[in-house]
C-alpha cells in the first residue's frame, strides 16, 4: 500500500547515491517539485532515464548530480535545446556526462517491456538509423517464424521513478489523467515510486472504470503537492505555463546565471512554493 | 499574386496541399502542424492528425506549442498511452504521412537531429531522434519541410538520425523497408520530389518569384531541377486568411499564459 | 471511415469462404448476433480465432463451417465443456477440425503484436508446458542481453474480426467500456473489421479521453444492433443472461437437438430478434 | 464441532485462512473464487483480487458465474485489457498466489486441463490452459484446490498443462523457473505441502473426522503423511456464515437472471 508522506520523506525513502531514476512525464504533469527536492537533497551519481529529458534534468545535469542520462529526446519543448545538457555533452562542464541515446519508440518499448517483467523489448526500428552504430544497446532478434530481424533494448527498470498525477484516493490509488505518457509504465517498471499529486480525494467512483488508475499497492509513496508539475501542467487543474519554458532557455544559456537562478527558485525554495505559481494559470484551465 | 505573403506561409500552404481527407498525418511541432490544421480547416476536415504524445484525431482550435499541450487532449478522439502509440498506430503502418524537420538533410532525404560533429565529441549537441527514426520507416511517406540553407541543406550529413534514402536507388528495399520514405521536400523556396530512380530530391516547382539561382544559392549540394518546373500556385486568399488566422488565435491564447517581456520563441512556423 | 450498413451487409461485405476470421469477447460483450449471421450466410471452410472459444464457436464447428480452431480456452464461461467442439475434436463429427492451441498469455500477445505491426510476440511463457511440444507455431528467441530463452508465437492477423461494443458515434468511432478484453486488439490487427453496438449517439463529448475508443477509420463496418451480445452482456445495457448458458450444455450434447435448437434460434431466426431477448435482463444493468 | 459442514466448506475455508491481507491474487472461478472472497470478508479486507478477464482490485458482493461477470468490473479498482493483465499484471510478477484446479494433478503438483488420453486423440477433450500455464510460472506461490478421487490425483498425468515441480526436486531451478510453484493442496480431505526436498505433496493436516485410509482410498498414488499431521481446524461460525451468506447472495443474485427448470451448473465451488 502507498504510504501517504511529505515530499521530503518521499524523495529521502526512495532517491540515494548512484540510483537509477526517471522523473517521467511526457510534456504533460512533469515532476518538477519532486526533481526540485532531490536537487535540494543534493544527491550526487544519478543515472537519470527519460523519454524527453527537459528542465528539470537540465537542472540536475548542470548541478553535477547526474553522471549518465538515457534517453530519446532532450530538448526544451516548444522552445529548443537543453543548454545545460549542451554544456555537459559539449564542453564536460561541470564535469562529464555519459549518454546512452535511443528512439522514442525504443525507450516507449524499453519502459513496456520493464512494465511486463522482461529483459528486453522487440520491435521494428532503427532501420538504417545510425544510433545502431553508437549504442550498444541496440541489438536485434530474429523472428523465428518469418526471418525479419527486430530491434531488441534493454528493458528499463529504474530504482525509483517519480511522476505527477492529477489525484489520490484515501486508498492511495493514483488516477493520472489526459496525456498519460509513459507514467504508468514507468512506474510498474521501477522497484520504488513516488507519485505527488494535486489533491487527495475520498474515492473514485466517478471515474470510469477503464481510466489510467495505478493501484496503490504498486506505488511506495504518495506526496500531496499542489501545482507540482509547474512550469508543466495538469489537466483539469492548471495551464502550462509556456512563458517559464521560454525563460528557461535564457537562464540555462550562462552559468552563472543558471547558478544564481537555481539558488533562488530551488535550492531555498519549498514545495509549497509551487502552489503559488500556478495560481495564474488556474483561471485558463 | 492577388496578396503577399512570406516564404514561410507559402511553404506551410503548399504542405497542406498535398494533404487529403484521407490522410492520417503523423504531426511534428512547427510547420508540419500548421500546415496539418490549416488543410483541416480548408479542403481536408476529415484528416486525421496524430501526436505522438498519444492524442489521436485531434483537432486543435489553436496550434499546440509542444506536442503535449492540453488542447490536443481535449479536442482529440482518443489518447492513448505513448507506448501505444508507438506500437499500434505508428509501428502499425496506421500512419500514410509522416512530417519531419532537420538540422541537416541531404539530397536522398537522410536527416540529421542529433549531433553537429563526431557524436562523441560534438561541435552542437541537438536533441536527438526523438520519434524520428521510425516515423521515418514506419509511415507510408514521409514530408520534409524546411528552410533552405546551405548550412541544413548539405551534401553530406553529419549523423543518419532517420533513413531517407540512404545512397539513393533502392538502398530502403535493401534493408528490407517496405514504406516509400521521403516522397516530398518543401522548403520556403520550392517544392521537391525524388527522382523515380536515384530518389535524389529534384526541384520541381519554384515558389512565385523565386529563382533558380537563389535555390542553389541555398542550398549544400547541386541542385537538380526538373525537365518541367511548375510554379507552386501562390496562396489564395482562403488559405492565407486560415493560416493567418490560426497563427492570431494561437498568439492569443498563448499569451494568456505568458509574463510580460518572455521573449515569444515559438517553432510553430 | 466505418460505413454504417446492416448487419446482414456487414457480414457479407466482409466474411468470405476460406477466411481467418475472429469473433472476440471475453465472457463480456461476446458478438453472437454477427455468428449468427456468419451462421445463416453459411460460410465454410474457416479458421477461427479467439482466446476463449465458446457457444457461437460450437455452433458454427457444429454446423460444419470450420476447417480449423486457434485458441486458448474452449469451454462454456462458467458451465463447463464445449460439447459440439469435443465432438469434432474427438469424433471427427461433422468433420474434423484443425487444432492450433496455445495459453491466453500466448494469444494475448498474439493480438497485441498484430495491433502492433510485429511478426510475432515474445513473453516468458511455456515454461515446462507441454503445449510447446505439440503446437509448432510456439518457439522461443533468446535475450540478447540477458541470454533468457522467452517464448515466440505468430502474431494474429485475422482477415476479418467481429467484435460488439456498447455504442458508436455518428461519425463511427467506436466506445468499448467495462470488461474491455482484446477487442481494440482483434480490430487493429484485421485486415478487415466489423463492429456491432447497442446504439449510435450523437458524440462522445461525455467520455473521457482516455476511455477505449476504436477510431472510425480503423473500422471497415458498423451495424446496430441492440442486445446483439445475448446472452453475453453490455455492461450499462443488460446483464448476462446465465439461464442460457446453462441451457447450452444441454442442447449441445445431442447432435439432432443442436440441430432443431439452431434452424429454430438462428437459421429461422433474425438480428432483430436479439433485442427481445434481452428485454427482461435490462432491468437488472 | 460447534456446527456441521460440507467437505467443499471446509475446503473453501482452509484456502481462504492461507490468505493475507498483503497478497495479490489471480483468481480463478469455483473454490479459489469463494475462497478468496471469504478472506477479504473476514480476516483480510485489504487482499487485492485479479481475475483474468482485467479486473483488479475487485470485491464482489456476489461469487461472479464466469470470471468476466460484470460485478468484477463495478467493483474493481480498474479494469485493463486482456494484454495488459497479462503483461504488467501476471508476467509482472506482482501477483503473490494464483490459485489452479486440475482435472488430472500428479504429485508433484503437475496439471492437466488438456486432454484426457491422448493429445491428438483424445478420449476426453478439456477446455485447455487458458491462463494457466503462465499462472503456473509467474506467481510467486501456486495454491491448488481439489476434490479428492483416484480420478483426479493420478500418479501420471495424460498432458502437463502447467509445470508444477515436474519430476521433484529442483525441477523447477533447472528450467529457470524462478518462482516458488505449488506450495499448497487444499483438497476436501486434507492440507497437503510439497517436501522440502522432494517436492512431494505430504499430507500436512487431515480435515476433522477424515481418516489416512479415506485419503489414500480418494489419490490415486501412494500417499505420504508428514511427520506430526495436524487436524485442520473446524470452521467457525464467523468463517461459515460468511461463506454461506457469500453463497445465499450468489444464489439470489443470479436466480434473477435465470429462467424457469434451468438446471443450476455453478462451478462456484
Amino acid at each position: 500500500m502507498a504510504k501517504i508522506v511529505t515530499l521530503k520523506e518521499a524523495v529521502a525513502n526512495n532517491l540515494h547515491d548512484g540510483d537509477t531514476a526517471a522523473f517521467e512525464g511526457f510534456t504533460h504533469l512533469i515532476p518538477h517539485a519532486a526533481a526540485h527536492e532531490a536537487i535540494r537533497q543534493g544527491f550526487k551519481d544519478l543515472t537519470l532515464i527519460r523519454m524527453t529529458p527537459d528542465g528539470i534534468y537540465d537542472q540536475m545535469i548542470g548541478l553535477g548530480m547526474v553522471r549518465k542520462v538515457i534517453f530519446s529526446y532532450a530538448g526544451n519543448p516548444g522552445v529548443g535545446l537543453l543548454r545545460r545538457f549542451r554544456d555537459a555533452v559539449e564542453n564536460h562542464y561541470p564535469h562529464k556526462l555519459e549518454i546512452e541515446e535511443h528512439s522514442h519508440a525504443a525507450m516507449a518499448n524499453a519502459y513496456e517491456a520493464g512494465a511486463a517483467g522482461l529483459p528486453c523489448a522487440i520491435f521494428r526500428g532503427y532501420l538504417g538509423a545510425e544510433l545502431a552504430r553508437v549504442n550498444p544497446n541496440i541489438r536485434s532478434v530474429t523472428c523465428p517464424f518469418t526471418g525479419e530481424k527486430l530491434a531488441a533494448v534493454p528493458s528499463v527498470r529504474p530504482d525509483v521513478t517519480f511522476i505527477h498525477a492529477q489525484k489520490a484516493n484515501k486508498k492511495g490509488d493514483v488516477l493520472v489523467e489526459g496525456i498519460i505518457g509513459i507514467q504508468k509504465e514507468a512506474v510498474l517498471a521501477a522497484k520504488r515510486s513516488v507519485v505527488t499529486v494535486e489533491e487527495i480525494v475520498d474515492d473514485f467512483d466517478d471515474v470510469s472504470v477503464n481510466a489510467c488508475i495505478i493501484p496503490s499497492w504498486t506505488i511506495t509513496n504518495i506526496a500531496v503537492v499542489p501545482g507540482g508539475a509547474h512550469p508543466s501542467y495538469a489537466q483539469g487543474y492548471y495551464a502550462r505555463d509556456n512563458a517559464s519554458y521560454l525563460e528557461w532557455d535564457v537562464i540555462a544559456a550562462d552559468r552563472e546565471v543558471f547558478r544564481t537562478w537555481m539558488q533562488e527558485h530551488v535550492l531555498d525554495a519549498t514545495p509549497e512554493d509551487f502552489a503559488k505559481r500556478v495560481e495564474h494559470l488556474r483561471a485558463s484551465k | 499574386m492577388s496578396q503577399s505573403f512570406t516564404p514561410n506561409e507559402i511553404m506551410t500552404i503548399a504542405a497542406a496541399r498535398a494533404l487529403s481527407n484521407s490522410d492520417v498525418c503523423f504531426v511534428g511541432i512547427g510547420a508540419p502542424s500548421a500546415a496539418c490544421n490549416v488543410a483541416r480547416l480548408t479542403h481536408a476536415p476529415d484528416i486525421t492528425l496524430i501526436y505522438e504524445s498519444g492524442t489521436i484525431g485531434t483537432a486543435p482550435t489553436v496550434l499546440p506549442l509542444s506536442i503535449g499541450d492540453g488542447e490536443l487532449c481535449e479536442t482529440s478522439v482518443t489518447t492513448v498511452s505513448v507506448p501505444e502509440m508507438f506500437r499500434y498506430w505508428l509501428q502499425g503502418g496506421r500512419v500514410t504521412i509522416g512530417f519531419l524537420g532537420a538540422a541537416q538533410l541531404d539530397k536522398f532525404g537522410n536527416i540529421n537531429t542529433t549531433v553537429i560533429g563526431d557524436y562523441d565529441k560534438p561541435k552542437t549537441r541537438l536533441p536527438g531522434g526523438g520519434g524520428a527514426p521510425e516515423i521515418a520507416s514506419s509511415c507510408g511517406e514521409i514530408y520534409i519541410t524546411l528552410a533552405q540553407s546551405t548550412r541544413s541543406m548539405v551534401e553530406k550529413i553529419d549523423f543518419v538520425t532517420s533513413f531517407g534514402h540512404g545512397e539513393g536507388g533502392d538502398h530502403r528495399a535493401r534493408l528490407g523497408i517496405t514504406t516509400k520514405g521521403p516522397t516530398l521536400l518543401i522548403t520556403d523556396l520550392a517544392i521537391w520530389k525524388p527522382d523515380p530512380v536515384t530518389k535524389e530530391f529534384t526541384v520541381v516547382a519554384l515558389h512565385p518569384g523565386v529563382t533558380r539561382e537563389k535555390v542553389q544559392e541555398t542550398c549544400g549540394w547541386k541542385v537538380k531541377f526538373a525537365e518541367t518546373v511548375e510554379v507552386t500556385p501562390a496562396p489564395d486568399a482562403l488559405e492565407l486568411t486560415t493560416l493567418r488566422d490560426l497563427k492570431a488565435r494561437t498568439d492569443a491564447a498563448h499569451k494568456g499564459t505568458e509574463q510580460a517581456g518572455a521573449k515569444r520563441g515559438s517553432k510553430d512556423g
